[in-house]
């Protein structure tokens, strides 16, 4: 059964080493949970971003806890390249394992559908697929003349997180139309979910919402956190907080820049106390 | 009336989508995406306009991976890729250069390009940047081939890039660009000059036709708090419309 | 753009010789499509249930529209076995293409998503494999001793057609949870529905309608049906008429009483009138 | 308190989802439906049940595929499945007798058996007929097999087998069952002579111990009601529950 915890005690929950998937940017991230996951220093995460990075990852990758990233994309979007992604790929500090959006989303429907691979077209003849030594091209094992194809494997995370608007008291989750986000819990291995408000409606009660929502069978536990998006937009709820994004944007460009806004946004005690 | 650069660019590649079913358009691509809103107000929504990350104009409900689904189902006719890096075999670059993964420069990455340049049958290469920076010999990453051996599955590919100065198609066959007209106020010389590789011309290359005022007109007011929902930095600068504050950063 | 139609005229754009994907029972049958198509007398349907076939195809292959069938079961559930199904089956009027629920699933998620084929586990010693021709066996492709696995070509259907309680104006159709509606219509390359009733408002606007909303980029033609789905239940709006299918499993025994029921529910003019 | 021999079979079977942690029950599978809402009683919820064709009880949101996918993850425990035949190495035959595909008697299908039998660790066979007729020593068509060779896939099987008239468990390395015990009123003697292939027999075989009155009682309230969601004729019939009517005839 869906356990209900604090922010903190969600992160402690996210072993050093783990395999994290995270949310693009336009869904549902869990900006929270990203700070509490920087405040308990977590190492050497396996980041992936289903399919594309942003603040989150490059939050992650400047405080010192992310091993090796995959993503098709790293970017913080309008407000410009994500500056410490780029600092940390550019010197090594992170290894970058390049996709493409397809490709991931593949990857973890392999994972969710519990076969080993799934084909996909295209990347033939891209550096992309040439980098990657765990993608294998075939040649079309249909012999119907198909042509190569190439094999991506399962991409099981060991934990997906992401913030919702609501949850229920008994675990299940509103996704609405962010399905990429029950793809991702489907693949792993354990599901972390900060939420706005825990409502006692059984979301599966009514059709309307049960077409929406993410049953608490794959969920392991949930906090709340109000506006645990921010400075990122909850889509329906809140907008991003765009002048504090380009705000982030110039102050990490350096580690200094960088160590102040961590200082001021995600170890002051008064966000501590607010999380 | 005039016109700004981006304005005009918007035009260019309106006229482009003459006869579309279904134009998808991705983040970071804002002169295209309004020329795709522009198009389908002028052909009173017989163009569908999916803009993957926008709240409005988004029809997709089945995640992220809808759109490339949707692509591999053959149901989307145009899509825009850029690069930071463009060759003259139509290879482009979002990931960096240098001599990966040891780059110099890095960029965001490649995006769904690996994908969307095999199966979208016309995908317009779109980059306001005109220099040999961007436009090089031989691109130091290949995020997606311009062209593919005989063999692999490709129903899709560039027809053609826009750019700053000028217009140019794509031969498959030949993987070669053909300059098809250049910007007002540029000429073919200042194209030649600023392009890493070498291209096709056609004879007496041709002015690219200017804004339509009527269209202008319709940026300015319609298409652009539409664009605002998805791009409001773009709209509020360009368009001089209203951010309507309801986009997120968006990305892949 | 969305057609709006008649029923009627729904049945007529199902060519002869089609390649056609019927839901589930619990999911949103088009029944009064199904009456429409045996008064059109469609011949030589290739019917795919997804994945299994109850009420439409027993009365579809009755009425003798049906060449070859395939499905991972055909049955009337709580009302007994199909029976126009299961004679000729044994007959061999109707060639019988014997799936397994997963196998119909993944085959057409890979239509869905444009490839080839799709891996399943189990399979592997069963003679639903060994009478299946068009499926393959392949040792594990990816070279890493994970055994023999199955490959299945994907089902693209030329049609597909489902029963939902409304639709807008823009032709967006409410499917709700029944997502394997979603996945059948993106695999096939028309969808052909019926509804309950056509609304003024937007289903995609509002996100919490939007996230059950299949987009009308995917469907080529609506048509209002009143109770489309009867004598089936659409869940969530009217029960199923159980005396009703018990009456039909007793009559459809015999060919004399099968046809009996067509002149009665389906070829009466009453019934056409309503439709 | 007398009980019925389906209320028998729905304790019984209740028993051996002692510690499982989630089980799914498919169409047409009322009795193991009944015992599993049962145990999820007893347990106070810990067990979850999922009626894969219920309204209620039914938890999943992704269509059709999901419980298939759920069990290709490794979240379903127990599943359970029948057979209008079922042999001595557990190869299970839901399709028809005779030589496939001209059949003598065409059954509705293989449903999912044919993947969930590989991948749920314990598969629950269950089939209140217990003749010659059903338990036959080879099937005319396997709709799944028993057991698999060394190096093909399979985390899951059958353990164990509930007739009418006893209890089977089932032995993977020898592909054999053994027969456990026998239901109050039968013998062994009449178990083996209505099986029509070898099995192992454990040393005094023990009567199946009968149903548990509190178990009866709590079936023929709380559980009855629930089971006509998914099953009303049968939840009429055996438990006396009013069907809900809220439940079409599910398959597949």
């Amino acid at each position: 059964m869906t356990s209900h915890e604090t922010v903190e005690g969600l992160a402690a929950r996210v072993p050093d080493g783990a395999l994290l998937a995270i949310p693009p940017e336009y869904s549902f991230v869990p900006m929270a949970m990203v700070r509490a996951l920087i405040r308990r220093a977590v190492r050497d995460l396996h980041l992936l971003a289903v399919p594309t990075g942003g603040l989150a990852a490059d939050m992650l990758i400047g405080a010192g806890c992310v091993k090796t990233m995959e993503a098709a994309a790293v970017s913080l979007g309008e407000a410009g390249p994500a500056p410490r992604f780029t600092e940390a790929v550019t010197t090594g500090a992170v290894v970058m394992r390049d996709s493409t959006c397809p490709a991931v989303h593949s990857a973890l429907q392999a994972a969710e559908k519990g076969v080993p691979f799934m084909p996909l077209r295209g990347l033939i003849g891209s550096d992309v697929l040439k980098h990657r030594d765990d993608w294998t091209v075939v040649d079309d094992p249909l012999g119907e003349g198909g042509g190569p194809i190439v094999l991506l494997p399962a991409i099981r995370p060991d934990v997906a997180v992401f913030h919702s608007p609501r949850a229920d008291t008994g675990g299940n989750v509103w996704v609405g139309r962010r399905r990429e986000l029950v793809t991702m819990v489907h693949a792993a291995k354990t599901a972390l979910v900060t939420v706005e408000t825990v409502q006692e409606t059984d979301l599966l009660a009514d059709e309307a919402t049960a077409a929406g929502t993410l049953p608490a069978l794959y969920v392991t536990a949930i906090a709340e956190a109000r506006e645990g998006a921010w400075p990122l937009a909850l889509a329906g709820h809140y907008d991003a907080d765009a002048e504090h994004i380009r705000a982030y944007a110039r102050q990490a460009k350096t580690p200094e820049g960088f160590r102040g806004y961590l200082d001021r946004h995600v170890f002051a005690p008064a966000v501590q106390a607010a999380s | 009336m005039t016109r700004s650069a981006d304005e005009f660019l918007i035009c260019v590649i309106a006229r482009m989508l003459d006869g579309a079913g279904h134009v998808a358009v991705g983040a970071a691509s804002p002169i295209p995406g309004a020329a795709a809103l522009l198009m389908r107000e002028l052909t009173h929504g017989r163009l569908l306009v999916s803009m993957i990350h926008g709240r409005a104009n988004n029809p997709f409900t089945d995640g992220g991976r809808e759109v490339f689904d949707c692509a591999g189902q053959g149901r989307i006719d145009v899509f825009f890729l850029g690069g930071a890096q463009i060759d003259g075999e139509a290879n482009i670059n979002l990931v960096g250069t240098g001599d990966y993964p040891a780059v110099d420069t890095r960029f965001p990455g490649s995006f769904g390009s690996a994908y969307m340049y095999f199966v979208v049958p016309k995908v317009i290469l779109f980059r306001h940047e005109h220099t040999r920076r961007v436009f090089v010999p031989k691109v130091d990453f290949i995020s997606a081939p311009g062209v593919s051996p005989p063999g692999v599955y490709r129903p899709g590919g560039p027809k053609a890039l826009v750019t700053g100065l000028a217009v140019f198609s794509f031969d498959e066959g030949r993987a070669r660009f053909r300059l098809e007209s250049v910007h007002p106020g540029h000429t073919v010389e200042e194209v030649l000059d600023n392009t890493g590789f070498d291209v096709d011309v056609r004879e007496d290359v041709p002015t690219t036709p200017d804004a339509e005022p009527d269209r202008l007109a319709l940026l300015r007011s319609t298409i652009g708090a539409e664009v605002a929902d998805v791009y409001p930095d773009f709209a509020a600068r360009v368009l001089g419309a209203a951010a309507a504050g309801a986009a997120s950063p968006g990305a892949g």
